[in-house]
């Protein structure tokens, strides 16, 4: 391929959105539409000769590589291209509390987070991290939560005892606030 | 193999002439230290040690004692406990320095020692970084593919990822938003079921019939409130009364039924209507009501 | 190039970090370790025929594609994609002690760097460069600190065997008990 047909190709795969004639142009600066769109062409071609699994696509004012339709649903499958959901910060307080308070209702979990617990718990739930252990003695008999295997799994945890205490984590993760310490001459 | 710290650090010199360091993810604590371009006292110790030339096994620790402080003076780190300490410790070394040896004494515990085995210990750890940084240059000079972004509504049966760190993280947030540091001394007002139940079931012992009022004093709070109510429905639940309402929105009477017919497996066909609309799927706490 | 061989570079381009072999062996239930591998080299030689602005790198434990160095200059040019900030010493200094003697605590890496590490070990661990692989058996069970995936891919090493060995660097270190030191003539 020609130089400019590679430095497109780089610049296409670095790219993850599509990218406009204009922004092309900036790559090379004796680049003229015309050579850009030739060297388009031919990185077009290049993949389409049959043996690639990916390709030159037109989309929304600009190109774009997108891989082909038929390795999508093996992509899915082997969930390459899923990049693992990081949990919310509202999701891990809550993972926290039922970690460390189990079993624990709904309502204490609410009264401490101070915000609504529902859809998070869903979403926990759903996701294995926790599973309801049992039911409260309280009025209305609440549904408790506690941690799964998968809970221990993720966190490459033996058991529950491998947490860290409460009281250590003051220590482990708060950076020392009042560092450094200005320390006046006697 | 005495190293000599000159040769071990002129290439550091250079590299760190042509990549200079920028405080990019400095947090303030360690702002002065950042602007300085000396990461710790340590650091700036071997930067010292390479100016004078010095060997490593044979610091004449008075001069650098003396060059250490005034340099810390004129890049204003003496504010920093970490390079006062330095200070502090090469004084120390220094008097230790200057008492008589023991005449003919074979061993001596040379007070340097430890200074040495630190300085050693760090300028290894300098090396490895060199290595770091070259590994991360060329690293940094090839994109990945950016990713996508992410679709409006995530699924919640994909993969998950959450480092031990966040969680952890999230256990610091959580105490520290709490009003104490004590997660378990957070206790919400309960209601107290039981003992309303205890109150009108003394009360009906006495009287066949008594109203809300009776129950519930004028000021009474809103869990107070809550807790006769709650306490009424499970009466009426067990049968051991029966609440009457004449007309919309009129006084409630409560009429007490034999006590103790009740039963826990009782349906709740036996429920005036009264309390049919406020029943729930779920069954009420029995355990106050058996006590 | 072989079908097996257009899976992989579909999977590899979807996937911005790098795939190690399991995950390439869940795309194709027919496949095996060596057929995973030979495709490999096959797109890997595809890529390497001078025509290209891409290339498969080896990286953390698995594969990958990154441009071609020599195109960064004009892509960040271009502002298609931008290089992501250079890592303070302080920063490296941190994660080098962390990488070459993990599991550690964080006094013990204040200890070597004569510093509070704080700010720098909570930075890295929202980088994720580092995270939480334990707790120390000593007093107040300290958290154990060490390198993740994502901190190989950084450096671009393939595993941390990679990295020199504590004897093959200049500085010989000592073991961490009181090592004789010579001591010159007075």
């Amino acid at each position: 391929m020609t130089p400019l047909a590679q430095l497109l190709e780089a610049a296409l795969f670095a790219s993850g959105m599509p990218i406009g004639l204009d922004a092309l142009l900036a790559l090379d600066l004796e680049a003229t539409p015309d050579l850009v769109l030739a060297a388009l062409a031919e990185l077009r071609a290049r993949y389409d000769d049959g043996e690639h699994g990916i390709e030159v696509v037109e989309a929304a004012g600009g190109w774009q590589i997108l891989t082909r339709p038929e390795y999508t649903a093996a992509i899915e499958r082997a969930q390459i291209a899923s990049r693992p959901h990081r949990l919310s910060a509202a999701a891990l307080e809550t993972l926290a509390l039922i970690a460390y308070r189990q079993p624990i209702t709904r309502a204490d979990i609410e009264e401490i987070r101070g915000v609504s617990a529902g859809s998070i718990l869903k979403s926990l739930l759903e996701r294995g991290l926790v599973d309801v252990v049992g039911k409260a003695e309280a009025l209305g008999r609440p549904l408790l939560y506690g941690t799964t295997p998968t809970f221990l799994e993720h966190f490459a945890l033996r058991h529950l005892g491998e947490l860290p205490r409460a009281d250590e984590l003051a220590v482990a993760l708060r950076p020392a606030t009042a560092a450094p310490v200005p320390v006046s001459a006697p | 193999m005495a190293t000599h710290l000159a040769d071990v650090a002129d290439s550091r010199d250079g590299r760190e002439r042509a990549s200079p360091r920028p405080p990019n993810d400095a947090p303030p604590a360690s702002f002065v230290v950042e602007l300085a371009h000396f990461s710790g006292p340590l650091d700036l110790l071997l930067t010292l040690l390479r100016e004078e030339q010095i060997d490593i096994y044979d610091i004449p620790i008075a001069r650098i004692a003396e060059q250490f402080l005034l340099r810390i003076r004129t890049l204003r780190l003496d504010e920093a406990a970490e390079y006062l300490e330095m200070a502090a410790r090469l004084l120390r070394i220094k008097a230790q320095m200057l008492l008589p040896r023991r005449e003919g004494a074979e061993a001596w515990d040379d007070p340097r020692a430890e200074l040495v085995r630190r300085l050693l210990e760090y300028q290894q750890v300098r090396e490895v970084v060199d290595v770091l940084e070259f590994r991360a240059e060329g690293r940094r000079n090839r994109f990945a593919r950016t990713p996508l972004p992410a679709p409006a509504r995530p699924s919640s049966s994909g993969p998950v990822s959450a480092a031990m760190a966040d969680l952890l993280a999230a256990v610091d947030r959580l105490l520290r938003a709490c009003r104490g540091p004590d997660v378990h001394s957070i206790v919400p007002r309960a209601l107290d079921v039981a003992g309303a139940l205890i109150a009108a079931r003394a009360l009906l012992a006495r009287r066949a019939q008594i109203r809300w009022r009776d129950l519930v004093r004028p000021s009474a709070e809103p869990w107070e409130i809550l807790s006769v109510l709650l306490a009424v429905l499970e009466l009426a639940r067990l049968g051991e009364c029966v609440l009457r309402q004449s007309i919309p929105f009129g006084a409630v009477d409560i009429v007490g039924l034999d006590a103790g017919l009740g039963t826990l497996d009782e349906t709740t066909d036996s429920v005036t209507p009264a309390m049919s609309s406020l029943d729930s799927p779920t069954r009420y706490d029995t355990a106050g009501a058996a006590a």
